[in-house]
């Protein structure tokens, strides 16, 4: 048996094993089988990685199943696996393996375990059946399983509304993406009569001159699929319009969050357009749409990052942020940095995200940043792997000496960019730059107000819970009497574990990932499996030196922008606010894309649905067809019955006028 | 004339003669005593006539050798299908009559007066004329011996002060109906020269002459009048709903069929050439009943008005089927009319059983609620007869919509096939209320009487042939009909 | 005055027809002159037959009309013990209220 | 001449008292309107030769059918005071209709003195003026011959409508009543079962 | 096949039926014991069933009846509406079990006589005996409706009743107009008949009639949401599941293939109500509640791709609706029957009358939720595959009409997960509801062969393809000549020469380390 076979479906065995046994099986019991099956699958998968990182293994096909077969239209089940696809492989599994392992501590008291665990095992193997889809329609079939997994998990604790409305949002505007993605399969079929993947992006090229008509207006045809394509993955993966979703989605539990919403799931858009990047590089318009949309992600999620005050919104408009990162630089046509970001990203982005739950679970489930401070000495593991994550999203590092992961991705995103050259891509080269300034800053000011300064616990409803005590009650002890623990060792571990890949990651798979292979610059990692640009990476390399600097400048310019404001001088943000008001405002409550939304749609949606029911169904629909017609016989009988009026006369006289009638109609 | 052959032809009428005279003499020395004797001889009169009737149609007799009486009578398989459906309601009538006059529902003077077999036997006898007349006094008197008799037979009730209304209203307007048919009678006498079919119509050949479309009217209208066609049907509700119940399902049933058939032949017999001037007039009269009988029949309570209604828009569809003017059309006439004699008698019959303990008769919707629970096998056969008269499929009732609308749409007459089954669509809605109330209201519990063997008997027979079962019947029965529809237009 | 035609007779016929319906339908006192007005229709029949047997010299016409003559007896009977009944029951012939049944 | 003459006149009393019929308040006097129309009628039909139906027409109605109606309007014995009511609801109606129908009918049959209308031609088997036989004698053959079945049928509705006048009017008799008349009865009865003698004295009276 | 059994397979629940209305006490048993064995004669039947032999088999022929023959034989597209039918019975008959309890005799000879009318109805191959079937069951149901329905039974079933009526009786008329143009009433040889493009419309438009009304497509679908909510829940489980089928069915067998240039005429019909249907009756499904009325609306969307995918004249969108028409008659049976289960406790539809049914029903809070994210049209479930070969069909048609009904997975997700929230998660709003036992055997019984079944056809749908393949692409290919010209308009262009993103390699040389 191919081992991709056991890693793809492990996970499904175990989440079927947890669901079902639930009860009877135990809590244990489920725990064990489904980290049991993602460790086995985690272990299964980095072979495959580093055979393919050392050249050993080339790409294959498993088929398992057939699917569908209907006219030319032919998709079935198997399992494709080439460089990307073990990229995919290694960073679901090994950090789907560790969220099950934290969650064994984070979620010790949850009542209902093996639900969870199931669903994360299920989220698992989704997200393996996208990852080594070899045609689009098994894709969207992982791409609406881990939507369907994500929506049970935020809605986990489905008792709490917020967390339901969350849930079904999710799924919702996931849906909007996917209604993009499935017009975009149906229209490669019309162009290609395939979904096979490899068989469409060999044909890509040739119809990159073609146009057909789309909605009435008559366009490229490989813009068109592109960018239909693109809404899907702009869904997935929260971009600029459709990532209302995702920091609702933080109504999950926390280990959820760091997979899902922060390593894997979210990070299909961009394994989308990179699987798919022959065909996109086939496809100007589209392209310039992704970096757009990429570009304006990144600044604009990271402006909302600074304002937040829930660590785990924080972190999730971090992701976003990254994410629209990861787009432009696929928009540029470096797949191979979008995939290394992807890839490192992963790692600290976990971490961050684990963290903050270690936080959390300190914190006796307090998210609100305001009331932490002075965690540092408490929890002093959970610290140090936050610091690390921290210095690796913000790029710490030293040009040709070291860095944490993202310094090496996210600069190289920034010099792909520019090095690209175009107009665009300079928009998407200062829209990045800044967005490191204020990622730099709103992850300092996490840290700063998490581990630093002095305990606002008592403030927090749940300390106050905890320890039986109001704010007036505590006085002047702030902490409230309140002892944060360091979180328990299972999930102190996958911390420490990510840990080592935030931190060194960047530094060792930077070659393969961006250059190709780790000696020459000629894309034989990866394999042909994307679009390798190969002059594009030689031109990254040979971007002014000022070009390689800018972020580490930025970085240390948000570094020093958060000190002052939340260590320096505290006051500052406070009177940032008084004087902005209006622009934090605005910031704050997410530049209003959701009120903006729930005007446009939602309200609309009921109000219409409403209207059709009580004003077409019933007023216009039912009155006038049945209810109507009914009244009409109704009235008709009455009539009838009228006439019927038992005198012999009118009988008489009736008679006399159909006669009449009869000799007058033959005579005329 | 050679009196030995027609004497051979109308042995079924000498049969009902004979035995009507007798049962006269008996009933005369006899009384109401002997009602029931009576009732079952006459009976038996009936069901011999209707044997005699059988080689004949099996024949299928047509032509010169079917006429009887020089060319007064013309006994061909057509007029043999209609006497043999024709008998076969009389003696539904019969079989039904005594448990009904016994009941406290016949009034003061309880027990069946021993004339009513006598009176059936006697307006079978008109009937029988009326089918096979081929001259237009043969009609004449054929309708007149049918009309009396059957004018008798409404308000034998006496004391029943419905019942003298029903006979009085029924009198009348039938006596101004035989007049106006007489005036075109004496019209196409006098502009045609004969008063026998075959050289009326052959006078008519050509452009119609004012008074030949005059006497034409006339007849047609006469004709309308017996066969309850709107304009002419506002007798109808009232009469059945006012005269005895037995004798309503013999109003509803043979008289129909005599009626039917008789205009048919005369349609197709004297205005067989002038198809044009009658046709669209037909045509309206169908579907103006098939309106007006389920417009009216909506919101009734009496079942028996119901019904009455019912038996207005059923003869829109067989004047659909006399519309189409062709021997498919009449076939298919010939088909309806039985399934919904059939059907008829069937209603009527579950009608009757619906009584008290003592007896007493309901027929109104109300009694009747929930009859399902209380009496489900009523109940069932009573749904099953809705349901057929509605048209719905599987049932009989379906076919005999089937075969109309499959000649009407083969004619060409696709329109009004549309218009007519669309109107149908109302008449589903009274024959559900019926099936609502028996299923679906709260019992009322009122109908708890026991029934009679031949009640049962003829529920059961008349169920068998609607349900699904009768199917096994069309094959010969169209057979049947086509035979006898063919007969109408040997001449041609 | 020109000689006598068919046409005479026919339009006598017809205006007795017409009375004969009008009596009918225009009565409400009382129902005996109904069954009156009906023998007036029977008579403009027979008018008719007679005239037309006597103007094509065809006998036939004038056996109809015995025909009519001897049923319009026998209605007369019939319809007037009908009559008689429903007074016996009602107390009334007057033609309004005969309405027991309606709808 | 006198022929067109005699016609007019009875023409015109047929229509006269035939609107008289419909009209007269007192159906006494409808029925007597009813005879005189007959009567005329009868003229009518002498006029154009058929004496044998004239006379029957005299004899049937005159003689059977109008003194059966008159016989049960007496038999009735309505208050025909309370009867007169206004004109009918719909009375224009209906006058409407049968003048329409009316004009309609002269329309049409009137064509015939134009020459619009022909009579039809019979095939001359029943000629009306054969040599040396008279209307009666020809009408009895045919009735008796041809026709012969259409006799028997109209005697059997004589039947029907005798048996229907029984079984609607009569009423039979209880058993008991005293209006039955037992002659067996009466017959063997005896002087001294029907009569006592009885000497009462003065002032007391008879018990009986 | 000498086995008569389609025949027999209506012959068993009609013996049922008597059975049931003369031995009442025993009724459940007989009518189950029927039912199953009807399913198992269905299982040979597929069996036996020889995909890729002729186009018609089992085909039984005999005259019984003048003017029509009593002719059955079935080709893969009624197998597999075959099976569906006998395969929801027994489930129907286990949903009736303990909820009905008066005149259960009555109840269940009329779904057995359902039962027969249905098989009947797709195994019909005289036009006339097909309506005779199709229109017969009007009676049972209006009988389900009426005697065991809620309280405003009586309008949803006069409504049902005449509507659906109303809309078949001038198909009748069409039907004999064409077996005189034709000569015969033997369906496959009307379907080889070419009738003259004037009458097609007009002959379509009667056919329409009926099976609109029967799908039902908007605007002539209001009966369906009284009919569903009055109904017993396995009424409303047959009327989901089998009857709304028979407009689909219709269209498939007489309106495509037998006025192939009157439907191509009328597409833009079919494609103007569907995507009226799809938006309008998804919004309305939104606002409803009570649960079945939304159920029944979503079906009406759902159905409105049927017509949309079948009017798309190209084999994705016609075994697509043929998948959808399955995996709804599954999946919308199954949810009637979810609300069945908890109306079965708490006697309420209504929807905020329930609330965190998770807590104290685990194992209904699956299924449910199953079923919520199958009607949803999640891959690996039935729907999906209906659903996405039908838009891919349609997309092929038209970008419009595919852009307007793809919005429906967007409405469905919205309206299903809705319901699904406000009945399954929560807090227990209401003590009676959160008093709630879980499952029964006998629900368990009910639920989890649909759900089997529902996967099965989504993970591996072949099994119903493959008897259909056939017939569909017959069907196709005789429809291809009248199709419509595709929308898209694909045109072929130059080729560029390069990538987007092409750029000059310009060598630096500061090139080096980062």
């Amino acid at each position: 048996m191919d081992p991709i076979l056991i890693i793809v479906f492990a996970p499904l065995l175990a989440a079927i094993i947890a669901g079902l046994g639930n009860k009877a099986l135990g809590k244990t019991g489920a725990k064990l089988v489904t980290t049991g099956g993602l460790f086995l699958s985690a272990a299964l998968s980095w072979p495959i990685f580093l055979g393919f990182l050392g050249g050993s293994t080339s790409e294959y096909v498993v088929p398992v199943l057939k699917w569908v077969q209907s006219g030319d239209m032919t998709f079935d089940w198997a399992l494709r696996v080439d460089a990307l696809t073990a990229v995919m492989l290694v960073v679901i599994n090994s950090v789907s393996a560790l969220v099950h392992l934290y969650s064994w501590g984070y979620m010790e008291d949850d009542p209902d375990q093996p639900r969870f665990f199931a669903y994360l095992s299920l989220f698992t193997f989704a997200m393996l059946m996208l990852v080594t889809a070899d045609n689009l329609v098994q894709m969207f079939f992982g791409w609406e399983g881990v939507g369907l997994a994500s929506y049970l998990l935020i809605g986990y604790y489905f008792r709490k509304p917020s967390a339901n409305a969350a849930a079904i949002k999710a799924f919702v505007v996931n849906r909007v993406g996917d209604l993009g993605f499935m017009l975009g399969i149906f229209g490669t079929f019309l162009v290609f009569n395939t979904t096979s993947i490899p068989e469409i992006l060999a044909a890509a090229p040739a119809m990159s001159g073609s146009t057909m008509t789309f909605l009435g207006m008559r366009l490229y045809t490989m813009d068109i699929l592109c960018i239909l394509l693109f809404i899907g993955a702009m869904g997935k993966s929260a971009q600029l319009g459709l990532h209302t979703w995702l920091p609702d989605a933080m109504e999950g539990p926390t280990p959820v969050s760091a997979l899902i919403h922060a390593a894997t799931m979210v990070t299909a858009g961009v394994f989308m357009v990179c699987r798919l990047s022959p065909m996109f590089e086939t496809a100007p318009t589209a392209l310039t749409m992704v970096t757009i949309v990429g570009a304006a992600t990144c600044f604009f999620a990271a402006t909302i990052g600074t304002t937040q005050w829930d660590i785990k919104r924080v972190i999730a408009y971090s992701t976003c942020s990254q994410l629209g990162y990861m787009f432009f630089a696929a928009g540029v046509g470096a797949y191979g940095v979008a995939m290394f970001h992807l890839f490192t990203h992963a790692f600290f982005k976990a971490l961050l995200f684990l963290g903050a739950g270690s936080v959390i679970h300190a914190m006796h489930h307090e998210q609100d940043m305001r009331y932490y401070g002075a965690l540092r000495r408490k929890i002093p593991v959970t610290f140090w792997a936050m610091m690390a994550g921290t210095l690796a999203i913000t790029g710490v590092g030293v040009l040709g000496v070291f860095g944490f992961a993202g310094f090496y991705s996210k600069d190289a995103i920034l010099e792909a960019a520019w090095a690209r050259g175009t107009g665009v891509s300079q928009f998407a080269f200062w829209a990045g730059a800044v967005a490191a300034l204020l990622t730099s800053f709103y992850s300092w000011r996490l840290m700063f107000l998490t581990f630093w300064g002095k305990p606002r616990w008592i403030e927090s409803e749940h300390i106050q819970h905890s320890v039986h005590k109001t704010p007036q009650e505590a006085g002047e002890d702030t902490t409230g009497g309140y002892h944060p623990h360091e979180s328990p060792w299972v999930m102190l571990v996958p911390l420490l574990v990510l840990t080592i890949g935030a931190v060194f990651s960047g530094y060792v798979f930077k070659y393969p990932f961006i250059d190709g292979s780790s000696d020459a610059v000629d894309g034989a990692f990866w394999a042909g499996s994307i679009y390798f640009n190969e002059n594009l990476v030689h031109a990254l390399h040979g971007v002014p030196l000022w070009v390689k600097l800018t972020a580490t400048a930025v970085m240390l310019i948000g570094f020093l922008g958060a000190y002052v404001a939340y260590m320096a001088k505290p006051g500052i943000p406070a009177k940032f606010v008084a004087t902005f008001g209006a622009l934090h405002n605005f910031v704050y409550r997410k530049w209003y894309f959701d009120e903006l939304y729930n005007a446009v749609f939602v309200k609309p949606s009921f109000w219409l649905g409403r209207q059709f029911w009580k004003l077409g169904d019933i007023g216009t629909i039912d009155r006038f067809g049945p209810n109507g017609v009914a009244a009409l016989v109704q009235r008709g009988s009455v009539a009838a019955k009228s006439i019927q009026s038992g005198y012999l006369t009118t009988y008489a006289l009736i008679m006399l006028l159909g006669l009449i009638a009869a000799v007058t109609f033959v005579l005329l | 004339m050679d009196f030995a052959s027609s004497f051979a032809l109308v042995a079924p009428e000498l049969v009902l003669t004979a035995a009507g005279l007798v049962l006269l003499l008996v009933v005369a020395w006899g009384g109401d005593k002997l009602a029931r004797t009576v009732a079952i001889i006459a009976a038996a009169a009936l069901f011999a006539a209707g044997f005699l009737t059988i080689p004949g149609l099996h024949s299928g007799v047509d032509g010169p050798d079917s006429y009887a009486f020089g060319t007064l009578m013309k006994i061909d398989s057509f007029a043999l299908f209609a006497k043999a459906l024709i008998y076969l309601a009389a003696i539904g009538a019969l079989m039904v009559a005594p448990a009904f006059f016994a009941s406290p529902a016949a009034g003061k003077e309880r027990g069946m007066r021993a004339e009513y077999p006598v009176l059936i036997l006697f307006a079978s006898l008109g009937m029988s004329i009326m089918v096979s007349a081929s001259d237009f006094m043969t009609l004449y008197l054929g309708l007149e011996l049918n009309s009396l008799a059957a004018y008798v037979l409404a308000a034998i009730l006496r004391e029943d002060q419905r019942s003298a209304e029903a006979g009085l209203k029924y009198f009348v307007l039938g006596a101004l109906a035989s007049g106006i048919l007489l005036y075109g009678i004496s019209l196409l006498y006098g502009f045609t020269g004969a008063t026998d079919f075959a050289s009326v119509r052959t006078a008519l050949d050509g452009d119609l002459s004012t008074g030949q479309l005059f006497g034409l009217i006339f007849v047609m209208s006469g004709l309308a009048f017996k066969i309850s066609a709107v304009p002419f049907h506002m007798w109808t509700p009232d009469v059945y709903e006012g005269a005895p119940t037995p004798v309503t399902a013999f109003f509803a049933t043979a008289p129909k069929v005599a009626a039917v058939s008789l205009t048919a032949r005369v349609v197709f017999e004297v205005f067989g050439g002038q198809v044009l001037a009658w046709q669209q007039i037909v045509m309206f009269a169908a579907l103006a009943s098939i309106v007006f009988g389920a417009l009216g029949a909506i919101g009734q309570q009496n079942l028996k008005r119901l019904l009455a209604y019912s038996s207005i828009n059923n003869i829109g569809f067989i004047l659909l089927g006399l519309a189409v003017a062709t021997a498919d059309g009449a076939s298919a006439m010939l088909v309806y009319l039985f399934i919904y004699v059939a059907m008829s008698i069937g209603s009527f019959v579950a009608l009757l059983m619906l009584r008290s303990p003592d007896g007493d008769l309901y027929e109104t919707f109300a009694d009747i609620s929930g009859l399902a629970v209380t009496r489900p096998a009523i109940a069932w056969a009573l749904l099953i007869q809705m349901f057929s008269l509605a048209g719905i499929p599987p049932l009989l009732g379906f076919y005999s919509k089937f075969v109309v609308f499959q000649a009407t749409v083969e004619a060409g007459l696709v329109v009004f096939a549309a218009i007519a089954i669309a109107a149908s669509v109302i008449g589903a809605f009274y024959y559900i209320k019926f099936v609502k109330v028996m299923f679906f209201d709260e019992p009322a519990g009122l109908v708890t009487g026991k029934s009679g063997t031949a009640h049962w008997v003829l529920l059961a027979l008349c169920a068998a042939i609607i349900s699904p079962l009768g199917y096994l019947l069309t094959p010969s029965l169209t057979d049947l009909a086509d035979k006898a529809a063919a007969a109408l237009f040997v001449a041609i | 005055m020109g000689p006598i035609g068919i046409e005479h007779y026919l339009v006598v016929g017809a205006i007795l027809f017409v009375l004969g319906v009008l009596g009918i339908f225009l009565n409400r006192k009382n129902i005996i002159v109904i069954l009156m007005a009906v023998e007036l229709i029977l008579l403009s029949v027979n008018i008719n037959l007679v005239a037309f047997s006597a103007f094509m010299q065809d006998l036939v016409g004038q056996i109809f009309a015995m025909m009519v003559l001897t049923v319009a007896a026998a209605e007369a009977a019939i319809g007037l013990a009908i009559l008689v009944i429903y007074y016996r029951g009602r107390g009334t012939i007057a033609v309004d209220d005969v309405n027991r049944m309606k709808g | 001449m006198i022929q067109a003459l005699a016609f007019y006149l009875f023409a015109g009393v047929v229509i006269a008292s035939a609107v008289m019929v419909i009209m007269s308040r007192n159906p006494v006097h409808s029925v007597l309107w009813l005879i005189l129309a007959f009567f005329n009628a009868a003229g009518l039909m002498v006029l154009v030769g058929a004496e044998f139906i004239a006379m029957l027409l005299v004899i049937v109605y005159v003689g059977a059918v109008a003194v059966l109606f008159l016989f049960v309007v007496m038999m009735l014995d309505i208050d025909f005071a309370a009867m007169r009511a206004g004109l009918v609801k719909n009375f224009p109606l209906g006058i409407a209709i049968a003048l329409v129908l009316l004009a309609e009918l002269l329309l049409g049959l009137g064509a015939y003195g134009a020459g619009g209308l022909e009579l039809g031609t019979p095939d001359g088997a029943a000629m009306t003026n054969r040599p040396g036989v008279s209307n009666i004698e020809a009408i009895g053959a045919l009735l008796y011959g041809r026709y012969i079945v259409l006799f028997e049928i109209a005697g059997i509705i004589l039947l029907v409508a005798m048996i229907g006048a029984i079984v609607l009017t009569y009423r039979g008799t209880k058993p008991g009543s005293r209006s039955r008349q037992d002659v067996g009865k009466q017959i063997r009865r005896r002087p001294e079962e029907a009569t006592v003698m009885k000497n009462p004295e003065y002032g007391k009276g008879v018990d009986l | 096949m000498d086995f008569p059994i389609l025949t027999v397979m209506m012959l068993v629940p009609l013996i049922g039926a008597v059975a049931c209305l003369l031995a009442a006490p025993a009724a459940r048993t007989i009518a189950l014991g029927a039912t199953l064995v009807t399913f198992g004669l269905g299982i040979v039947l597929w069996a036996s069933y020889e995909i890729g032999g002729a186009q018609w088999q089992f085909h039984e022929s005999y005259e019984l009846v003048a003017g029509f023959s009593y002719a059955v034989g079935i080709d893969g597209i009624s197998l597999m509406l075959i099976m569906l039918s006998v395969f929801l019975m027994p489930i129907c008959i286990l949903a009736s079990w303990e909820a009905i309890t008066k005149r259960v005799g009555e109840y269940m000879a009329a779904f057995l006589f359902m039962e027969v009318l249905m098989i009947g109805t797709f195994a019909a191959q005289d036009i006339f005996l097909f309506y005779i079937f199709f229109e017969a069951g009007l009676i049972p149901m209006y009988l389900i409706i009426g005697v065991w329905g809620g309280d405003n039974r009586i309008y949803a079933s006069y409504k049902f009743f005449l509507y659906t009526l109303l809309g078949s009786v001038l198909m009748l008329i069409a039907m004999f107009w064409m077996v005189a143009q034709a000569g015969t009433s033997d369906i496959p040889t009307l379907m080889q008949y070419d009738f003259p493009p004037g009458a097609q419309l007009w002959l379509f438009l009667a056919f329409f009639a009926s099976f609109a009304v029967k799908m039902p497509m908007w605007p002539v679908h209001t009966w369906l949401p009284d009919a569903h909510v009055q109904a017993p829940t396995a009424g409303s489980v047959i009327l989901a599941g089998v009857l709304l089928k028979l407009g689909g069915y219709g269209f498939i067998r007489f309106s495509l293939p037998m006025f192939p240039e009157a439907s191509a005429d009328l597409a833009w019909l079919i494609f103007t109500l569907s995507m009226v249907a799809v938006v309008y009756t998804s919004l309305v499904a939104l606002v409803q509640h009570d649960m079945k009325k939304l159920i029944a609306y979503s079906s009406v969307a759902h159905m409105a791709l049927v017509t949309a995918g079948l009017f798309a004249f190209n084999v994705q969108g016609i075994e697509g609706a043929m998948m959808i028409m399955l995996g709804h008659g599954l999946v919308s049976a199954a949810l009637f029957l979810c609300v069945g289960v908890i109306y079965d406790r708490l006697h309420t539809r209504e929807i905020d009358r329930y609330g965190g049914l998770s807590i104290n029903m685990p194992f209904y809070a699956v299924f449910f939720l199953l079923f919520t994210m199958a009607a949803v049209g999640l891959p690996g479930t039935s729907n999906f595959v209906g659903e996405f070969l039908a838009l891919a069909g349609i997309y092929q048609a038209s970008s419009w009409v595919a852009l307007i009904c793809t919005t429906g997975i967007i409405l469905g997700a919205g309206y299903m997960l809705y319901l699904y929230r406000r009945v399954a998660f929560g807090t227990q709003k209401n003590e009676d509801a959160a008093a709630m036992p879980d499952m029964t055997p006998r629900e368990w019984a009910m639920m989890a062969p649909i759900a089997a079944v529902v996967l099965w056809m989504g993970v591996y749908p072949e099994s119903f393809l493959a008897p259909m393949r056939a017939d569909i692409a017959a069907l196709d290919a005789q429809i291809a000549a009248a199709a419509p010209a595709s929308e898209a308009q694909l045109a072929a262009g130059e080729p560029r020469p390069e990538a987007a993103n092409a750029v000059e390699y310009e060598s630096h040389e500061g090139e080096g380390e980062h």
